[in-house]
């Protein structure tokens, strides 16, 4: 890609182009073998983990919506010790930083997933995903409470020596005090957004579509509202954002950019199409050409 | 729009010509598709996922997949047969000849058909038929094969008695309303042949219902065989596990694993 | 249409059927005129009322995302004076309730508000819209905090002689809090949902497409998230529920009511389509005639 | 899809047939739209607002306004012309000969047309040749007519050059790198003219820009006239108040009161 510059920085990350896959729409990454060198993009992240294996929720699992997708896949993943044994292996061949999701339902299980996974130098950061249930407070989403995400992310920094990304929830009345708390609690990125707490219902069968009742929603149908987060945060925190929610197109990662994110992360979009994170690099480059400008990084933040 | 490079390379995300596309009536479609890479690749069982709605139009979202009905090499053409159900097969019915589809294919686990001189039982309820018909066309060539079509009446099966028809097997109807062959449920109709027949090998394809009960029978008379799910899918490709089954292995995923598994490993359990 | 019996009870109010129009969007009711009668609908809500007149945010003030809509119109009306002297005759004509919806930026407006509405039997209920910002308490909106929820309330319920419904936005954390706070302070139905807050930015301009920077997200992209507070809250409160986001179909309308809505709200439809009402409306009456229900108040809650 | 019921009694609602969809070269596009009930009540200046995606899909959701471009009352043909700036246009420009497409109008306040032996000057820029055309055909039967036609170069303009030419009038080009007529835009060529001419009323369509400038001059000649603004819009018909622009009567709804506004109503502030 010529003479623009698209690498981005992402606090202790150094990414040669600001492009990333969402976790649990790319797999591990090895399914894309068939469709293009994932090599090309800037990073990825691979499917939550938990500390336990996890057989994931009932089916349907998904809903098509408009412009949207629910899903409630539940976290379905071999758990914490047959990813090392496993999978560590296959990560080894990716030349470019693999980001490791991890999930869990009290504070204590996100400290033993970053403990860990602190050995192993094949993993360039961790992506903390605070959206599940905190199962020991009631079942609201460690997500929605600042303390929480507070004490989630200390807790994780303590434990793990390489760079942890924060994954905030959107269902909440203020994400900037969120993103603040996991910034005061040494997160190094935040990632925003998860999906948004949504449902469907079978007019037919007269009862929720998905086997789970509830579903996270993302896709297209919700950029404006990740937009509008990533808008309020980068204007808050000093600490870089990995801008996701709905990018279908390089014109929608550009969005992020212009909002104030320093990477983006494709998700939804590479189930609809296993070429779309090429897609959005590429027109992402397109624009840079077009508008003359040589490197990614003066777009940052630009709309705000 | 695809860039043109991105297609000749990457084999799997097609731009398709419709070479056809037509009503069989009582609500079943045809779609011809031209493109010689799934013509060439495309075996029994695996299925296409086509993309519904054009370039950066995002409703539907999804893909909806299709099992190949049939697939003719030298003119380069695969066929899907669908019935209309909702808001994409709606869509897809007005596309016209000449337009062209995005089709990611063809994908997943197909049935085997290295079979030799063996008796094959195929067992299809409703659309279920479609994809057992490029199996039968492939084993007629060297077993004895014996179709059970199973539907709602006459007219349901209409398409599928004359294409079936014309390949050298043996087909029974089962009907609900018994305006044809069997009154009854296609799976009813099989115990009823087991009673004269012996297969070496079954194949089912068909609502989730029917599979269950067809395990159970198999399970019984001690067959082997490989039965074709449907899940809902998100991706198609293996990435978002949105279409997990339960097997003795553990969760399998339809679009990778499957959608063909071996009947004994599949675990009816669940929701229906 | 003939035996099917669409009647709802929207607590002390009785609507012939479920679909009313939601606020904002479709003006006082007149425009209408050349496309269908109005009054074949359950209810009407007209358009939000504020003490003083009010010229509304600067052009633009939609823009189209997938699937939804963002607008800050900003509420320009011609404030409550005006409204008494060249509206309230107008909506005499009409043969259903009309609702009239109220919005301020100090608790101390709502109560106005309802006190200079009280007077006009030609208004059914007052609708009371608490998604904008409490000026004296720093900006965020009113809805968002269960106390001033509560304290808005009160005061309009004590304004105020008839019904009053209480709008609640979906910016929060947890949406049932909040509708319990308006059910407790004597609200006697509750509307959900408001808009999401969104933002969409121009690449080509490289600055927020809305004059206002953020704007409300409607349509039916947020459906599912409409659909799942309508089904959280339904399970907590007693007081009848209007449910509404993304409303285009009379299957649409079906999810809202089996999820526990007693009514529901056409908001975005109207925009697209001025027959939408008429045509959700239909569509509901053609799915109980096909489904042999003899009362659309079977259906209310079923998915629960 | 809409009952036929609902088309007969409201009009307004129309699902008009698809006469003639076709490029018009350097990026216009042509439409005509065969419904009797729009052809016979649409007036210069009034628009259509058509529906660009197809029944229960909603992306893109709204509408799209066009003015009219013309109108053949006795076959029942509405015609407009457009250029392809986005999703919207794009997927319209795809529709076909026989489709329908939903179609509400025609909507708004159009321009007076009920001049007569007068001298009238009409300013157009871009694609605001486009309504113009419509009133230069009503206007040329019983007064004379001026067009001024602003664009960027010669090929911008070929179609409305052509299409004017046909009428009885003056036209004169303005193109901003000369190729054509006056080297400059529209607004210096209308105040050139101005020393020769004396206008009873002018009409003016354009971009925000090219009509603030407008006002400025026909203020300072002291001149009356008409012009047609352009806003986003939500509804169409007036519920939504998206479309609205400042005059001196206040905020007033560009599709209901507009889009043809007194010139000297029409404040110009806030963004270009
Ligand atoms: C492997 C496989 C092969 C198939 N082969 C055929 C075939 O050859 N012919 C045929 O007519 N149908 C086939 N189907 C079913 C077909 O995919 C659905 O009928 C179709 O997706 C319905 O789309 P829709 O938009 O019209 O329906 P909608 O109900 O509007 O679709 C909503 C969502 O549900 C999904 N969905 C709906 N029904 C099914 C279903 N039965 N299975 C999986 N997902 C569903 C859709 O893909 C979509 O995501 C197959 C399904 C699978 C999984
Ligand atoms: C009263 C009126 C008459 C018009 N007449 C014509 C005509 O005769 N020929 C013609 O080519 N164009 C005309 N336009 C402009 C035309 O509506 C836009 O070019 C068109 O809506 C662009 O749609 P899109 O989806 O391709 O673009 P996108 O940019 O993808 O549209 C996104 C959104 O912005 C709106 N939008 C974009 N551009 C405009 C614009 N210039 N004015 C208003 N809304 C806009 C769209 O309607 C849509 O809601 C007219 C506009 C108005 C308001
Ligand atoms: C099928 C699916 C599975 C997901 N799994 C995870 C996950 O395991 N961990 C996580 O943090 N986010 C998960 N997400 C959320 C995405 O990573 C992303 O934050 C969200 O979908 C918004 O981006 P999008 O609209 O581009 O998909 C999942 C999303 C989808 C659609
Ligand atoms: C253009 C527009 C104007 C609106 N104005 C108001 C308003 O004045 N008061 C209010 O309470 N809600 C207002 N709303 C919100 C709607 O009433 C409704 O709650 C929301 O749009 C969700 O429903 P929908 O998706 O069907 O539009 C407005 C919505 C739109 C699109
Ligand atoms: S559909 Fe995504 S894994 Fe099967
Ligand atoms: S577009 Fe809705 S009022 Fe003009």
């Amino acid at each position: 890609m010529d003479r623009i510059d698209l690498s981005v920085d992402l606090g202790p990350l150094s990414l040669k182009n600001p492009v990333m896959t969402a976790s649990g729409t790319c797999g591990y990454g090895i399914e894309f073998k068939d469709y293009y060198d994932l090599n090309k993009l800037g990073a990825i992240v691979i499917k939550g983990l938990t500390l336990k294996p996890c057989s994931g929720n009932l089916n349907p699992r998904i809903a098509e919506t408009t412009g949207g997708l629910l899903n409630s896949i539940g976290l379905e993943n071999p758990g914490i010790e047959s990813f090392i044994k496993n999978y560590i292996g296959v990560l080894r061949d990716f030349k470019i930083p693999v980001i490791v999701n991890i999930s869990g339902h009290a504070v204590e299980d996100f400290a033993r997933l970053a403990d860990k996974l602190a050995p192993y130098s094949e993993i360039s950061a961790l992506e903390v995903n605070v959206s599940c249930p905190n199962l020991a407070g009631g079942g609201m989403a460690f997500g929605t409470d600042s303390e929480l995400v507070y004490r989630v992310t200390k807790k994780v920094k303590e434990n793990y020596p390489g760079s942890v990304i924060v994954k905030l929830s959107p269902n909440v009345t203020d994400i900037v005090e969120i993103a603040r708390a996991a910034e005061s609690a040494g997160a190094d990125v935040l990632s925003l957004i998860n999906t948004l707490l949504g449902m469907a219902i079978d007019v037919e069968k007269q009862k929720p579509v998905l086997g789970n009742i509830f579903g996270g929603l993302s896709g297209p149908a919700i950029k404006p509202v990740a937009l509008r987060m990533v808008y309020q945060v980068a204007q808050q925190v000093e600490i870089p954002i990995i801008g996701m929610g709905g990018i279908m197109s390089g014109k929608d990662a550009l969005e992020f950019i212009l909002a104030g994110a320093s990477a983006v992360a494709v998700g939804t979009a590479n189930l609809v199409d296993p070429l779309a994170g090429q897609k959005v690099l590429r027109e992402i480059h397109d624009y840079l050409i077009k508008h003359n400008i040589e490197r990614i990084g003066e777009l940052k933040g630009k709309a705000l | 729009m695809k860039n043109f490079s991105d297609i000749i390379r990457e084999v799997g995300v097609i731009m398709a010509i419709v070479k056809n596309s037509k009503q069989l009536g009582n609500g079943y479609y045809r779609l011809d598709l031209a493109d010689s890479i799934i013509a060439r690749k495309g075996i029994p069982g695996q299925f296409l996922h086509i993309k519904i709605s054009s370039d950066n139009v995002y409703d539907p979202l999804l893909r909806r997949p299709f099992s190949i009905y049939d697939i003719n090499r030298d003119k380069g053409i695969v066929t899907i047969v669908y019935r209309v159900v909702g808001r994409g097969t709606q869509i897809l019915k007005e596309v016209d000849r000449g337009n062209h589809l995005d089709v990611l294919g063809p994908l997943g686990r197909g049935f085997s058909t290295d079979w030799k001189n063996k008796f094959l039982i195929l067992i299809g309820g409703g659309m279920g038929l479609a994809p057992l018909y490029f199996l039968a066309k492939k084993l007629v060539t060297s077993n004895r094969v014996l179709v059970l079509a199973g539907g709602n009446s006459e007219e349901d099966l209409a398409f599928f008695n004359e294409s079936y028809g014309l390949l050298d097997l043996n087909l029974l109807n089962a009907t609900l309303d018994g305006s044809t062959g069997y009154k009854g449920n296609v799976i009813e109709l099989f115990e009823e042949q087991l009673s004269y027949y012996n297969p070496d090998y079954i194949f089912g394809c068909g609502p989730r219902g029917m599979l269950k009960r067809l395990k159970e029978i198999t399970e019984e008379h001690n067959l082997m065989g490989e039965i074709s799910l449907e899940e809902r899918m998100g991706c198609g490709y293996g990435v978002c596990l949105s279409c997990v089954c339960n097997t003795e292995k553990g969760n399998q995923r339809v679009c990778k694993e499957g959608p063909v598994f071996n009947i004994n490993e599949v675990i009816f359990d669940g929701q229906d």
